[in-house]
């Protein structure tokens, strides 16, 4: 019914996530790239699982009789959703510290190893 | 065009903008607003698609605490994205 | 005893939330006995976590039923009635765009943390009045006023019978 | 010059991207579903619980959830390692 | 029973756009505050009022739910709204923003409290 | 923080405790689970945080780590259990006794002490989660220490 | 499944303001005015959640809109606790 | 419980419980939490030998998470529906290395950490890293595989960003997180297309569905680049010299493990879940890198300063070696020629010779960085006075990894060469090219650091370093003498299991 | 305890052993020299521009100068993409995924 266009936007955000990647050189916007190429594989993972007129898999309450949407890409969002928590903190880390020793989020600024 | 797909569609919309704006604002700050309230309408996405275990793990993971880590880490650092 | 009062006290505030939010749940009754069970040994954990600081100096005066009747009473009786008022001023604002603002300073009268709150709160959701700033010690409140008629208002110009019941309520 | 010639390579990656996005079965209509229908079908009966997603996180995919585990404790313990108190 | 529904419904829609129109139209942060809380507390209020009726007239256990819920939901927002506008014009005023076309501005006078604003 | 935010946070924290105990409890018959109640519960500690300053939530520390250490040993110690299938295995599902109340197939109303292990599960993870990102929002708290007032 | 579609309407009234306080959040001149912007749009998200859980009928989606009415205030707090600390 | 047909879940979730209870030991008392650190490891390398002497007797092992039994893989109707963990003798020849560095590097970090500069965290960061891999190589599942991706892919930047102290240690960190996490999350979209597609996530039942559309090779390459991208393949390398260098000396032999496994992953991807649709170009493509992640890396390390950095290009590339054979192996899957199973052959041989060697080299720059303070070949000199046994030890690894004869690193390029002779001369001749320069280079950091006059003091080196690398040592020579054992034993039922094995894996899983 | 290798074979027993053959024959031919062809004189030392050099080190930035050297021009290219910037280790991460995108899409 609408075609396509929620997988589309989902990888027009991961497009948008690594523009920033590859053009920002400051740190937290780095890290906020991530997070959004992040959010826009959730996205596509949850919308693999939507089914037409699908509804909570959930039986408590639920009303009879009625098609429920794919529960397995949820499963798999949750555990992303947390392992995506988990890289940022341990990012932002770094990047404070980072911060701590050269005063600066510049990527072009911190970098001491090249070549 | 049901009335369920044009919701789905503004949803999807306003999260476009509002990550588009978190990469193009310079302030960090704003930034991190922006991603916010991209994160927000990611969770009413997912809860329009029927998953509410998601949404709610979207809401207390991304509304409270990637905001206050973020926030958090400017804090310690800088604010402003230097040119 | 003290320190026994606040546990019970945020014990039992936390076995009311919960008991709100399990409600429908039993086949016979509103509550299922075992969501009772395990509603109050969370209940129980939770104050013990958090009953040191969590209502301080509250304890069993939080209790009392008539507060919370009168808690709904001021709910639905003249703080709907301020909101009502509120927006509509809002929208008149809106449409004209007429604001005269200013941040203007008064002292309530009220002791309490909880007191302090109620009337932060109510002011800020009621006509015209923002609360920027409390003074933690000599119980000044600063006000962001959208139309300020006087330069140095007394609270009752403010924010009229507010304090009144926050004292009731909550002192 | 050089700034093009990625930009020119990331409009490739776009371009492939946002094929496969468009080339997808349609969205709401999964094509194959056995294990999710399997899922819907039976959890209640195998893992006695109302809710499909917690039956798969839990038991189904137990192992997952407990590398997922396993990734917040590393990273809390990766943070911990990167926070600690300098002593040089 | 359906009437009392829309009536809410258009209520509670037509004061959330007057707080988004608010925010827009307004001057300055703290006119923006005002504003945006007020009015979409009070719209929220009875979009979930609407929502509550909806439970309420369903009756049984899920109906129930969902009326609890929704007023659960109510009364966390009132709690915390005002809490994060008070929270945000207290740092807008810290942060050194002037009140638009201020008559008067006590707080800038006593210097934000007991703090030294470097 | 002012007066007014401490005041709410110090209502709100046991609220929103009570919430994740909820949300960590009903996991099996509701939306929710160990990791949102979890996330939840640790926004407690967020909430603490902001509305208090980094001293006040130092001594957190140390509890929320030896939580999360135990909190994961309970979650593979129960995986173990099912060890007399296999790895994982729902050992207790409709047994009978304490969690193993079978459950009517298609919609119904819910029944807590069902689930068999998954509500246990719940419960490891939820603590686990609970210590592992307070335990970070602590460490962010505390790092640089001129948060404070 | 919307079975209720004035509910659904009034959500897709609300999506419309938040549209419009996504404007606020882009144009806004200073981090505060964002921030209020974020603020009403957590108001305006929690609303339609609640109306979308009645438009589809569905109790356990209203779960969601408790968390967000009990969490969504931590990050506005803060972004009001760093303005605080003025601009540095 | 019958401890043979539980041991491939049990050496992983042994580990993941040392780890937990790990920072609780150390809270009583450090020699507790050493005690149970040596448990744990003795165990799991145990387990590891055992799943890896089942493997090797009896052929593919599956084990079911959750059913009823081990061996209940698929549901009613012929689908698998839970997370099965399939070993087969590629997978166990994984779990062997990184069993054998693990301990070792254990054994090295046991006085080589300083205990107040937070050894039990990054003990606890070792252990994981170990679970995380061990389930890499174990997984059958795609979605678990990318779970455990991000598990050893967190360890070990939390290891990178050890040393704090110093601005380098983080940046390093940071700048290998951000390309595990962006590969990574490339890896679980690939997951997400392929689920949206076919609507499963066992490795064996989308092997039998995927047949080649468009949606197919879009997964492909995302999974391509996020595997290539953690083994640290030219051009998206250029975090591992950085991670390399900065990381303590046995967390770095683990990341070198840790490429592996991602390769491990990458052969596992394209012959196993790929192999129904061979596809000549990706071979090419794989050759092709292999080639040139071999000579940039060789020539990078020519002109390297910093010891550590030297020696980490030469790990880098070594992968090449690696991804030369096996992709000469890919390119001829199609038609089976007898060559590319002798080249498949030694690029796996060669991951073996690869993490006993250059593991020896790491360890021996560490020693060097810990006795004398510094690793500036500028600034370094008569090392070999003091640090008599490093000094063997660094020079043993350095002609192994050159590829003297009869060290190690010889049985295995001489295959490579030989086969990729046969698909290309060019190729070999760049392969040897490399192996003269990476000679070069060695022969040079030796010549700086070690001999001439005594230059700086060193302190001793503890005995437990020298027990580390003496092991290693040990490994290369027996490695280099007696190929053919190795090969005949380890390595060719490895082989086969990507040469030939796909319909067997297949069937061990599905059941048909 | 040869290891075939296709077309060649490997055994490092036989290779040690043509080794030590190797390694006697110049034993043997070395024991045939004077043995103090230069004990005692300068062609013990080091010789380094014909100055006395006492306890001096060829380091490791120094050896093998002019084999660096050669290399430099080509290896100056290398180490410009090793900028260290995280933006070209993802561009380049960019440019292998287009690359195998094209391989994939337009090969098969």
């Amino acid at each position: 019914m609408i075609g396509n266009v929620p997988f589309v936007v989902c990888m027009v955000l991961v497009l948008l996530g690594l523009w920033a990647l590859l053009f920002r050189r400051n740190l937290v916007k780095i890290v906020i790239g991530v997070k959004i190429i992040e959010n826009g594989v959730n996205l596509y993972l949850v919308a693999t699982g939507y089914v037409r007129g699908g509804i909570v898999p959930i039986y408590t309450y639920a009303p009879p009789d009625a098609v429920m949407v794919l529960p397995t890409p949820q499963a798999l969002t949750l555990t992303s959703i947390v392992i995506g928590l988990a890289t940022t903190a341990l990012m932002l880390a770094f990047v404070v510290v980072i911060h701590r020793h050269k005063k600066s989020l510049d990527g072009r600024k911190v970098t001491e190893l090249s070549g | 065009m049901t009335l369920l797909a044009v919701l789905q569609v503004v949803i999807l919309i306003l999260i476009v903008a509002g990550s588009v704006l978190a990469v193009w604002l310079k302030d960090l700050l704003a930034s991190v607003i922006a991603l916010g309230a991209s994160s927000l309408l990611l969770a009413l996405q997912f809860y329009l698609l029927q998953a509410p275990d998601v949404a709610i793990a979207e809401a207390g993971v991304g509304a409270a605490l990637t905001t206050a880590i973020f926030v958090l880490a400017i804090r310690k650092t800088q604010r402003k994205e230097e040119e | 005893m003290r320190r026994v009062a606040e546990w019970a006290t945020t014990a039992t505030l936390a076995f009311v939330v919960f008991l709100v939010l399990a409600s429908f749940t039993g086949r016979w009754g509103v509550w299922a006995p075992d969501e009772l069970l395990a509603g109050g040994v969370i209940a129980l954990l939770v104050g013990l976590a958090t009953g040191r600081f969590a209502w301080s100096r509250g304890g069993w005066r939080l209790l009392e039923p008539q507060r919370w009747l009168l808690f709904l009473v001021y709910l639905v009786g003249p703080f709907l009635y301020a909101m009502a008022r509120a927006n509509l001023d809002v929208a008149w604002r809106v449409i004209t765009g007429r604001i005269n603002p200013g941040i203007v300073r008064f002292n309530p009268g009220l002791r309490t943390d909880f007191g302090r709150t109620f009337l932060a709160n109510s002011i800020t959701l009621t006509p015209g009045t923002l609360t920027v700033d409390v003074d933690e010690g000599s119980g000044d409140f600063f006000v962001h006023w959208i139309n300020v008629k006087d330069p140095l208002p007394t609270a009752d110009a403010v924010c009229g019978p507010f304090p009144e019941w926050a004292r009731r309520i909550a002192e | 010059m050089r700034r093009w010639g990625v930009v020119v390579t990331f409009l490739i990656v776009a371009g492939c991207l946002l094929l496969g996005a468009a080339r997808m079965r349609p969205f709401g209509a999964p094509r194959y579903d056995l294990m999710d229908r399997y899922f819907n079908a039976f959890s209640q009966r195998e893992a006695a619980t109302n809710n499909v997603v917690t039956a798969i996180v839990f038991d189904y995919r137990g192992y997952d959830t407990l590398g997922e585990a396993t990734v917040l404790f590393t990273a809390v313990i990766g943070v911990a390692l990167v926070l600690r108190r300098l002593t040089r | 029973m359906n009437g009392l529904i829309y009536a809410f419904l258009a209520i509670g829609a037509a004061f959330n756009a007057l707080g988004a129109v608010a925010l827009i139209r307004f001057p300055d942060v703290y006119t923006r505050i005002h504003g945006a809380t007020k009015c979409t507390t009070f719209g929220s209020i009875f979009s979930i009022l609407a929502v509550a009726v909806y439970g309420i007239a369903q009756g049984g256990g899920a109906g129930g739910t969902m009326a609890v819920r929704a007023f659960l939901a109510l009364l966390f927002l009132l709690l915390t709204n005002p809490t994060g506008s008070h929270a945000l014009a207290r740092g807008a005023h810290r942060s050194g923003i002037k009140p638009f076309r201020a008559v008067v501005d006590r707080l800038e006078e006593v210097g934000h409290g007991h703090r030294e604003v470097p | 923080m002012s007066v007014v935010v401490k005041t709410i946070a110090r209502i709100l924290v046991p609220v929103i405790l009570v919430f994740g105990g909820y949300v960590i409890l009903h996991g099996h018959l509701t939306p929710g689970g160990g990791f949102q109640g979890g996330a939840v519960a640790a926004s407690a500690v967020a909430l603490l945080l902001v509305a208090f300053g980094a001293p006040a939530v130092k001594r957190l520390k140390a509890p929320f780590s030896v939580l999360e250490d135990l909190g994961g040993i309970a979650f593979v110690v129960l995986a173990f259990l099912g060890l007399g299938f296999t790895f994982f295995a729902n050992s207790l599902a409709g047994m009978g006794g304490l969690f193993g109340a079978p459950v009517p197939t298609g919609p119904n109303a819910g029944i807590l002490n069902s689930g068999g292990t998954v509500p246990l599960m719940n419960w490891a993870v939820g603590f686990k989660v609970l210590g592992g990102l307070g335990a970070v929002m602590v460490l962010f708290g505390l790092f640089g220490g001129d948060d404070d007032r | 499944m919307i079975v209720a579609l004035p509910f659904a309407a009034a959500g897709l009234a609300m999506l419309g303001f938040i549209l419009v306080c996504m404007v606020r959040l882009s144009i806004g001149p200073t981090a505060a005015d964002r921030a209020v912007a974020l603020d009403t749009i957590n108001t305006l998200v929690v609303a339609t959640m609640v109306l979308l859980g009645a438009a589809f009928g569905l109790v356990v989606l209203m779960d969601v809109a408790l968390v967000y009415a009990l969490l969504s205030y931590v990050g506005t707090l803060y972004i009001a606790r760093y303005l605080e600390r003025g601009l540095s | 419980m019958n401890l043979p047909e539980h041991a491939p879940i049990l050496a992983i979730a042994v580990p993941l419980l040392g780890a937990f209870a790990l920072p609780l030991w150390a809270k009583l008392h450090r020699s507790l939490r050493d005690g149970w650190l040596a448990l744990v490891a003795g165990a799991t390398a145990a387990l590891t030998a055992l799943v890896a002497v089942q493997v090797y007797t009896t052929g593919i092992q599956v084990y079911t998470l959750g059913a009823s039994f081990p061996a209940d893989t698929v549901a009613p109707g012929g689908f698998p529906i839970r997370i099965i963990l399939t070993v087969d003798a590629l997978s166990a020849f994984m779990g062997l290395i990184t069993a054998l560095v693990a301990v070792v590097g254990f054994a090295y970090a046991w006085r080589y950490l300083a205990e107040d500069e937070g050894k039990t965290l990054a003990l606890t960061l070792g252990t994981l890293l170990w679970a995380g891999m061990l389930g890499m190589a174990f997984t059958g599942d795609l979605f678990n595989l990318f779970v455990f991706f991000e598990v050893t892919s967190i360890a070990a930047c939390g290891l990178v960003g050890y040393r704090t102290w110093a601005s380098r240690g983080p940046e390093a960190a940071f700048k290998t997180m951000v390309m595990y996490t962006v590969g990574g999350l490339f890896v679980l979209l690939a997951v997400a297309l392929l689920y949206g597609e076919y609507g499963a996530l066992n490795l064996a039942y989308l092997a039998r569905q995927i047949g080649g559309s468009l949606i197919d090779r879009i997964a492909l390459a995302l999974l391509l680049g996020g595997l290539l991208m953690k083994a640290g393949a030219v051009p998206l390398h250029m975090w591992a010299p950085d991670a390399y260098g900065e990381a303590p000396a046995q967390a770095v032999i683990l990341l070198v493990a840790n490429t592996q496994i991602s390769l491990y992953a990458l052969f596992r991807v394209l012959f196993t879940l790929y192999g129904g649709v061979p596809d000549p170009g990706v071979g090419w493509l794989v050759v092709a890198l292999g080639t040139l992640t071999l000579l940039v890396a060789a020539l990078m390390a020519v002109v390297q300063m910093d010891a550590g950095r030297l020696v980490a290009f030469g790990a880098v590339s070594q992968i090449g070696y690696m991804l030369l054979g096996v992709g000469v192996g890919l390119t001829a899957v199609a038609a089976r020629p007898a060559y590319g199973l002798v080249a498949i052959q030694g690029g796996i041989f060669h991951m073996l010779n690869d993490a006993v060697a250059i593991g020896l080299l790491f360890l021996a720059v560490g020693a060097v960085e810990r006795a004398s303070g510094s690793r500036n070949l500028g600034t370094l000199g008569g090392l070999g006075h003091d640090l008599r046994w490093t000094t063997g030890f660094f020079l043993l690894g350095a002609l192994a990894l050159a590829g003297i004869p009869p060290l190690n690193g010889f049985a295995s390029k001489l295959m490579i060469y030989q086969s990729s002779f046969l698909l290309s001369p060019i190729l070999s001749a760049l392969a040897i090219l490399a192996s003269i320069l990476l000679l070069a280079v060695f022969v040079r950091a030796f010549q700086g650091a070690f001999l001439g006059p005594r230059l700086r003091k060193a302190e001793p080196v503890p005995v437990p370093m020298l027990v580390a690398m003496g092991v290693l040592a040990l490994g290369v020579l027996a490695l280099g003498l007696f190929p053919e054992l190795v090969v005949r034993h380890l390595v060719a039922p490895a082989a086969d299991a990507l040469w030939t094995g796909r319909d067997l894996y297949l069937q061990a899983v599905l059941g048909r | 305890m040869t290891l075939l290798t296709g077309h060649g074979f490997w055994n490092p027993l036989l290779w040690l052993a043509a080794a030590g053959g190797v390694t006697l024959l110049a034993l043997l031919v070395w024991s045939r020299g004077r043995r103090d062809y230069t004990r005692g004189t300068d062609g013990e030392l080091p010789f380094l521009s014909g100055e006395k050099a006492e306890g001096a080190h060829v380091g490791g930035g120094h050896l093998y100068w002019g084999f660096v050297e050669g290399l430099r021009p080509y290896v100056a290219r290398l180490r410009a993409l090793h900028s260290g910037l995280v933006n070209d280790y993802v561009a380049w991460l960019v440019v292998i995924l287009a690359v195998a995108f094209l391989i994939v899409l337009v090969g098969g």
